[in-house]
Formats: C-alpha cells, structure tokens, sequence
C-alpha cells in the first residue's frame, strides 16, 4: 500500500484553480521529486499532505487514512506528526537554540522526556553535521546551517514521510551541496521523500521518480532516466530546455 | 523649604497607601494580561462571530470612562443579586478596563509574527495551545512589551479612581494630606517618588527583558 | 430596604461615609485616623443610638452614588440641606450652619462684599452651593471651578484669581492653621443648616438621629465641641 | 424609570463640556505624536548621550502620575516667571505625559520594520529625515496602529484630570450635574455615549486604516 | 581614470577583519563580476562603496572623489546617488507600488516633478519588461518580478555605478533568468556594473573582467576567458571545482 495518495485532489483559492484533479501514489521508502514552472501548485500540493492548506475536493490519504475535510482536530494533529516538513525559508524558531529547535517536538507534542530528548536531538544534529553548533542560535547561523537544522527538527519527530519545499533556493551554491549530501543520505536509509526542487541534477541522480507539474496538473510521471533523457509531453520538453540552458 | 519633619511624619501612611495601590495594581495586571490574550485571540480568530465579539467589546471598553464602568460594576451589579465587596468590584472593573487596551497591543505584536514560524509549530503536529505558548507568546513578547509596560503604568495609575468606592489608595490618600495640611510640595514630592519606584520595577523589567530578547533582532 | 433605627441597632454599628478632605469638618491625620467635627458629632449620636461609628473616606463623587446604593448608612461631610437633597435623600435635623464667604489675598483693599467680584477671575468648588451661590451673586467675568479648597487657595496664592467664593469654616480653619497669607471678607452669605444625610425614606433612623442632636444641644456637649472645632 | 426629560434638559451643558474634553485632547494628540516621535528617534539614536537622555525622560515622565506633572506645571513654574493660563498647563502636561508613552508605541514598531527597506532607501541617496518620513514612518504604522489609539484613548481620558485646575471638561461636568441632581444614571448613561462617541471617531479611523495598510501583511 | 577604486580598504567588525587591503579598479563601462565563498567579504565590498557600511582603513575613491570618512553627510548623500544598488532580498517597498517604488527616488531625492518622474519610471518598468504590471504592489509580484522592478528602481536615479549582490540568488531558475537578461542588456548599454554572482555562465558570457575573494582578499581577478579555462592560483580552482560540480 501507497504511503501518501493523493485521489482526484483539487483545490482552489476563491475562484482560482491551484490544483486540478491531482492523483498520485507514493510507495514507502521512494523518493519523488517535484517539478515544475512557478505558479504550477507544487507548493500547494505539498501543503495539503500535511493541511497547511486545505484541499477543496478529492482524498489524501496517509498510509490509508484520509486526513483533512471534517476529521477531528485531534486526529488531524496525529496524522500530522507523521509527516516531516522542511520549508524553502527554514522558518527556524530565532527564540531556541539549534538543540532547542531539535528538541521542541519530541518534549512538548512527544512528551518525550527532556534528557532522553536531548540525547536523541544531539545525534540528529551530528547526523547533519552540525555536533559543533547545537548552543548556538538561528541568528548565527549560516543558511545553510540553518536548513540542515531545520531537517533535523522535521526528523525528530521521526516522520514516515519527509516533504521538502525548495529547500535549498534561499542557499548559496556551497550551502547548496551540503543540504543535498544531507537529503542524499536519508534517502539512502530508505526515508520516503516528497521533494519539491529546482536541482535537476539531484532529482535525475536521488529520485526514484519525477513529477512534472505544471497548472495545477500533473503533466508527466516518469523515471528520472527517462523523464531527463527522452520525456513524452512536449511540455515537459520545454521546460527542461529552459531550465537546464540556466 | 522643603519640611523634612513632615515628610517623616507622613510617610507611613503613604507607605501603607502604597500597599493598597500595587495590590490592587498587580492582581488587576495579572488577570488582564490573560484576559487581554484570551481578547486578542478571539479578535484574531477566522470565525466571524467571535472576532466582532471581541471588536464590540474592545469598542465599547476602551470607548467608555473607567468610573462609568466601575459605577456600573459596582452599584448596578447589586441589582442583579451580586454584591460585591470594593476591593473585588475595583479589581475586577480594573481587569475588565485593561484586557481592552492589552488585547490590541498583543494583537498587533501577534500579527508581526512572520506566519512561517507557526506554520512550523502547525507541521510539526503542535496543536493551537502549544503552538500559541512554546511559539506564538515567545515571539510576540518583544515587540508587544514597550507598549504593554506603558499599559501596564496606565494601570497602575489608573487604579487610583478606585478610591471613589472606599479604597483609599496612594493618590487618595495624597490627596487626603495636602488638603489638610497644604504642604503641596512635599507631599507631590513623596508621592512622586513612591510612583516612581513602584514603576521602576516595570520599567527596568522591560529595559533587561528587551536586552535578552534581542535575539530577535538578529536577522 | 431602607434601614429603621432598630436596623442599625440590631447591626450594632453605622456606617458613616465622609470625604476626609474638609478640615475642620473631617480630615484625616498622619496616621491616617479620620479626625473633626463631623466625626465627633457622628460618634456622638452613634453612641446615643448605642452603636459603634464606622468611618470610610471616599472622594465625594463616590458618596451619594454610595448612599443611594445602601453602602453606607449615613454621610457626615459637612453636607448642606437643599431642596435638591431634600427630594433625593433623608436629612437629620441640623447640627450645625455654615455660610458661603468671599476670600481675598491678605494685601487686597478693593474687594469687601461679594459684589465687588463683578467683572473679576473668581475661583470656587464644582456641583456645589458655593457654585450656585457664585453664579448668582459675584458677577465674575471668569469663574472657574475647582474639585476642592486646597486647589483654590493654591490659585489665589498664586495671583491667578482675583478672589474666591468659598464655604466660611473652612476658609478660616485653613487661614488659621496654615497661617496663609488670605483673608476673609464681607457678610456671612446664605447660612445654610448642616445635616446627617441618609438614604430616601429612612424617616426612622432620621428622627433617631434629630433625637439625640437635640439631646447633645441641650446638655451642651454640641457647645463644646463646636467651641473646640470653631474657636478661630 | 429613566428620566429622559432631565436628559434633554441637561445635554446642551454636557454637549458643551464635550468641546472642551476634544479640544484639549485632540490638541494634545496632535503635539505628543509628534514630540513621541522624535522621543522615540532620540531612544534609537546610536549617540549614547541621546538615547540615554530619552530613556531617563520616559522612565520619570511615565514613572509619575500625571496630577504631580500638572502640579509642578502648573503651580511650580510660576516660580520660575513663567504663568501658564490653565488651557495652556493642561496641554502642555498632557503633552508631555502622552509622548512617553507614544514613543515607546513608535520606537517599538519601528524596530519591527527589517533593516533591508531602510537600506534600500539609503541606498537610493535618502537622507536620514527622507528615510524617516517616505519609509520607516509608512511602515511603521500598521503595527503602531492598535496601541496608539489605546493611548489616545487614555489621553482623551485623562484629559479630565485637567479639570483640577478649574477647566471644567465633559466628566468633571458629569460630576458636577450627578452630586446636585443625583440623576446618577442618567448622566452616566449620557457621558458614557458622549465618550463613546467621540473614541469611536478613533476607533474606526484604526479599524479602517488597519484595512488599508493591510499590504504590508501580504508577504 | 577609473570610476570606481579601493585603495587598500579594510574592514574590521569589532576585531574580526572582513577586508584585508582590497585594491581594485572599475573602468567605466566595464562589468566586473565578484565571486568567491560565503563570508569571503563580497556583500561587504559592495556595501562599502555605498557606505552601507563604513570601511576602516584605505580610501574608496567615486569618479575620483573620495567616499566616507569624515566626508560631510550632505556630500556623502550626493555621491551615493551616483551608485545604484540592487539586493538578494529585493526589498521593495511594500506601501508602494511597483510605480510608486522607481519613482520615489527621482521624486523625493531628485525632486523631480511628479509627471515627468512618472513617465520615466514607465519608460523604465517596459524596458525591464513590466509595463503591465505598473499599478501592482510588491507582495502581488513573482520574485522576478519583483527584483526588475527594484533594478527598474535603482535605474532611476541614472547612477553611473551599478551594485548587483546576489541579485538572482533568492530567485526559481525561470526567474533567474528574466533577471539575467535585464542585466545583460544593462550591460550591452554600456552600464558600469559590479556583480558579486553565483551564476558561473552568467559571470563569463557578460563579465569583463571575474574578481575570486576569500577570506577578505582578492585571490584572482583575470578576464573570464583565462579564469575559468586556466585559473592563476591554487585557490581558485578549488573553488571553480566545487561551484562548477553542481
Ligand atoms: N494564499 C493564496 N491565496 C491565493 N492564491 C494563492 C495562495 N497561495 C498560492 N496561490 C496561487 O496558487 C498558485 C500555485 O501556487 P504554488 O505556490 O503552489 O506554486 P508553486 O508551484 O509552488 O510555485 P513556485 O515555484 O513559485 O513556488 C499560484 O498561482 C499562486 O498565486
Ligand atoms: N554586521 C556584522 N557584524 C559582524 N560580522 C559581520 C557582519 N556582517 C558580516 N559579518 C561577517 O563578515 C564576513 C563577510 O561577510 P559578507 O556578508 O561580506 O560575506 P559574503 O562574501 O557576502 O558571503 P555570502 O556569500 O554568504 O553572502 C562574514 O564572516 C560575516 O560573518
Ligand atoms: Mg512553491
Ligand atoms: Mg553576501
């Protein structure tokens, strides 16, 4: 069974149409990678698995369960914390320090207690390479920093499913490398991924398959291999030509 | 000039009005700092019925005379079967004036709070209430706190009027001294200077608060 | 429920209310006892009635609203009995009268009547006789209200006003005590009887209280105290 | 119950005292916005002497009460040869009294608005009073808005403490009425729509403003 | 004579040197493209010949005139409307419209009659290709659109200098390059340019001349063609390799 679903979704905002009659199945342990022209609902779309946004029509299920539409509030917040979200503008917490941005989740919505929380938060931070920086805060860290915290505080709350919006787009080419080598290696431990991005080098070269999307819908599902090389859609054709000229 | 005999003489009393002041003062405080949350919230929130709620009530709080609320509290509240005693009437006309001006200043501190932030809070399965104390009040705090000190000496100066029902506070008493005795400047003097500390206390607390939360700032 | 005499002898005390901001009347000393002749008159009927006097000092703006909502008993303030109060309010009989006086600085020689304040910046008390009074009879080409005495006599002082319209006891109090460099001038204005003023139909405990003023008055004791209170 | 014939009889006199309260207070807004403004500009000086001289003005301006300020205005100055008519010391003291707490309510929001958009206006050859007036102004509006018409409101408010020294504005005029008639409901229930009134004038103008600046919440 | 010269600038924030002797000169005309690591110190050295910044030591000489010091608030004023300056950030103006945001300059710095400032900032916004989007205000525009309109801004006052930090990096790659090519037509008409990029391509097609900094200094600075084919120092391939890989 598919851990994410999405069936027949749509969404609009007042009148506008964001997303058209989406469907797609995300297996346990994939990699996905999202792509598209601006404006083409990818955001959107990752901001309805967890209901940051609400869809207007269809069902998103999450390892079978639908989230959203009537459900209970409770409920909703469960499901929630089964899905990591890694946001294009980190959006770290500038009042916790690295550690705390880590240890936030598991201490108030775990109620994990706060040394075994600690324990567990310092070795997500070595994990992302970042032992050295946990005292420190949001403020004196480079951008790069910063994202690989925030995924860190996203895997705390050890998700079944990791979604990631442009995560590297606000990030230098340097700091570029570092988050990827990062999102490399969970994928790499078989986490599932949603993940929304302009690196086409990391998508053809981490993502078990490629979403093209574009107003709204999904234009063309491939594997990266032949998404890159030889895509159907002359859609998708043009928007490789101009994105790979940059 | 300056009668210094007198002022010794005085200022236990003043001293003990002094008692009456900042009790009545930081009780009000310590409800209307909720109250003015719970207020700010309702404003905020997305159903339509509870914000105008909360707009009538700021509307109408902040639009009328702080006597004529505790006029009402107190001599028309018997009429209905409660009677209360002036110490609970001013308290409770002092916390229900104040949660009116506090609601607007935490609103306005809450709405400069980048949404990203709660957004975090809400994607990593916070409910409201923990995104609301573990983010939402912390980061509020240092842009809401300039003003709320400023609201908070208005209150403190303001619980005076709760003099007219029997509670003989700093001012009253102050008052009270010079129109028996017509040392003007001493007593202004004293009493001064009694406000002064009583307000210090709030007005250093924001200066060192302000200090340690200039993480803020960094950008 | 307006309370009968038996009420406040069954109760054992009476609650008084007085503002405490008018020597010699009532005012309260520095450790914060309320002192006067309106306290001692009010102890003295208190303890005719055979109940203990209980005092509360409240800006004046707060008494009458006080009274009319049964949260005192009786207000002894130096309250003057008017047509206005009399319809609104139970009095006692006098205790005592007071008239309205005109207050000058001590170097003036231009005004001796109340007459002689046409056309100048006259200071007097707000909601009061003593505005009234002003109104009709000084002519001023500014009058200006104040919330009590201290705040006139501060002016007067201050060159600010010409003269003022004020109550007679209380201006010769606070001249005597304070040695203020002011006089008083001219007739006694409008005497006026000082009473006991209690809720609207407490026609009981108001004759209580005219008994045993009257009592006090014959056996001399008012005399005496009006001698200690009134002697400047 | 309610008299409506005293109603009618007595509102000319209140109508009338409401002029006073407006125009004392709208005079004084008038001056402490402006004289908060540039308190607050002082406060975020980066010479120290300024700042600090700004800090010490708003901790004893709001660290006592505003009776004692209109006192030494009003009776204190005379000493030094200056004699301010009543109207005068009562705005001047009102003045003085709001404009710490404006300008904190400013310093504040302009703290909030992020050093890229005054950079941007440098940048482009803005002097510092360009700067001020095209952007930090501007933007800092929409944060500053809700607690400064909560302290307008109290200016409007404590305007009535200026009754002390004889110019008898809406409340004072309230009193007076009540303690001769003891219509207590009455002209309570008046005055209170009286101020309604005239803070709804302020309490609109920022409902409606807080819509039209909303482009600074679109991110 | 060159229009823009560091003459050993250096830079210190409290005892953390940021500039160590900067020399360098911009000929009119030319565009200059300023690459190297985070926290090398090129957002610092373009801030300095605006004084966004002050430097410590040396002298930044505009036209020939000296820059900061002790230089009279009103001369600096003047000098720095020579210089345009566009950010990472953008920062528009949020309270004005795309029009209001390139005619403010010309209105309130220049004095310019409000009608003849408006016409200009038309003519500006269709040259970067926004003449629809006049009446729109920054939060309603795309990221692109956004930075054209503040190039369209800086353009305005007719600076004889313009300062590029990272002006796409922020930006999605379709985004990048609406932005590139605004720059690059700038640059055909002859605009002085100083451009500190992470757009390799971008940095060889237009640049006249590529300056490398690290760590406070000028490592390499070489004509495009020698940088990026036959690097001088040991420095510079490093980082061409790991910029370049990505
Ligand atoms: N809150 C909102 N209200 C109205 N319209 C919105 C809102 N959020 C997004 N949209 C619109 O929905 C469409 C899709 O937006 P979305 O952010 O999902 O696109 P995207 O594919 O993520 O684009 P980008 O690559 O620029 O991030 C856009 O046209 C956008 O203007
Ligand atoms: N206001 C400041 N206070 C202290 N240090 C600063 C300040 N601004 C910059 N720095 C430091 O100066 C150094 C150079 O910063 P700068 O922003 O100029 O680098 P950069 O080359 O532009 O890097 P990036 O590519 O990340 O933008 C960095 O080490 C930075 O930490
Ligand atoms: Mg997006
Ligand atoms: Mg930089």
């Amino acid at each position: 069974m598919s851990i994410v679903s999405f069936r027949d979704v749509s969404k609009t905002f007042g009148s506008h149409p964001v997303l058209r009659n989406v469907s797609l199945d995300i297996e346990e342990g994939q990699v996905v990678a999202i792509i598209g022209p601006s404006g083409a609902g990818k955001s959107t779309l990752l901001r309805c698995v967890n209901q940051l946004e609400r869809h207007s029509t269809g069902e998103i299920l999450i390892d079978g369960t639908p989230i959203g539409g009537n459900q209970r509030k409770r409920d909703l917040i469960r499901l929630r914390q089964t899905v990591g979200m890694v946001f294009q503008s980190f959006n770290l917490w500038p009042h916790l320090s690295a550690l705390g941005n880590v240890m936030e989740g598991p201490v108030t919505v775990l109620k994990t207690p706060v040394a075994i929380a600690r324990q567990q938060a310092e070795a997500l931070l070595k994990q992302v390479g970042l032992a050295d920086h946990a005292a420190k805060y949001p403020g004196q860290l480079s951008g790069g920093q910063q994202q690989r915290v925030a995924i860190a505080r996203a895997l705390a709350m050890k998700p079944r499913v990791m979604l990631f919006d442009e995560a590297t787009s606000a990030l230098d080419p340097e700091m570029v490398q570092e988050v990827l080598r990062v999102m490399e290696s969970l994928a790499a431990d078989g986490m599932t991924m949603l993940v929304v991005t302009h690196e086409m080098g990391f998508a053809r070269k981490v993502a078990d398959r490629v979403v093209l999307m574009a107003n709204g819908q999904v234009v063309e599902e491939d594997a990266p291999e032949t998404f890159f090389t030889n895509p159907k859609e002359e859609r998708s054709r043009a928007f490789l030509s101009r994105v790979l000229s940059s | 000039m300056i009668d210094w005999n007198f002022m010794v003489t005085y200022s236990p009393r003043l001293l003990k009005a002094c008692e009456v002041t900042f009790g009545i003062s930081v009780t009000s405080l310590a409800f209307s700092t909720v109250a003015g949350l719970g207020i700010a919230l309702l404003r905020l929130s997305s159903r339509r019925i509870l914000s105008s709620a909360a707009w009538i009530y700021v509307w109408i709080v902040r639009g009328t005379p702080l006597l004529l609320q505790l006029f009402a509290i107190y001599y028309a509240m018997p009429m209905t079967g409660l009677r209360l005693d002036p110490w609970t009437a001013g308290i409770l006309t002092l916390s229900l004036n104040s949660s009116a001006y506090f609601s607007e200043i935490f609103r306005s501190a809450i709405q400069s709070i980048p949404t990203g932030q709660t957004e975090a809070a809400i994607a990593i399965g916070m409910g409201p209430l923990q995104t609301l104390r573990r983010i939402v009040i912390p980061l509020s705090l240092r842009p809401a706190l300039p003003p709320y000190v400023g609201q908070a000496i208005t209150l403190l100066k303001n619980s005076s009027l709760v003099s007219i029902i029997a509670v003989p506070d700093l001012m009253q008493t102050a008052q009270s001294i010079y129109s028996t005795t017509f040392k003007v400047v001493e007593v202004m003097l004293m009493t001064g200077i009694l406000y002064l500390i009583m307000t210090s206390l709030l007005q250093i607390a924001q200066t060192s608060l302000e200090r340690r939360l200039s993480y803020y700032t960094v950008k | 429920a307006t309370p009968t005499a038996d009420d406040i002898r069954r109760q054992g005390y009476m609650r008084i209310a007085t503002t405490g901001l008018d020597a010699p009347y009532n005012y309260v000393d520095p450790d914060g006892q309320v002192m006067g002749f309106d306290i001692d008159w009010s102890r003295m009927i208190c303890a005719s009635l055979g109940v203990e006097a209980r005092f509360s000092c409240l800006a004046w703006h707060g008494i009458l609203p006080g009274l009319m909502a049964g949260q005192f008993d009786g207000v002894m303030s130096a309250v003057r009995i008017t047509p206005e109060r009399q319809a609104n309010f139970a009095f006692s009989a006098p205790y005592t009268t007071d008239s309205v006086a005109v207050l000058v600085r001590q170097d003036n020689t231009t005004i001796k009547e109340i007459e002689d304040l046409k056309g100048l910046v006259v200071g007097t008390a707000s909601g009061s006789i003593l505005e009234a009074t002003a109104n009709e009879m000084a002519h001023a080409a500014t009058l200006r209200s104040y919330p009590g005495l201290p705040d006139i006599l501060m002016d007067l002082m201050s060159g600010r006003l010409d003269g003022a319209v004020v109550g007679r006891a209380g201006a010769l109090y606070a001249i005597h005590t304070h040695n203020l460099p002011l006089k008083v001038v001219g007739r006694a204005i409008r005497p006026q009887p000082i009473a006991m003023i209690l809720p609207k139909g407490a026609t009981d405990l108001a004759s209580a209280v005219s008994k045993a003023i009257a009592d006090r008055q014959a056996d001399g004791q008012a005399r005496a105290l009006a001698d200690r209170w009134f002697k400047a």
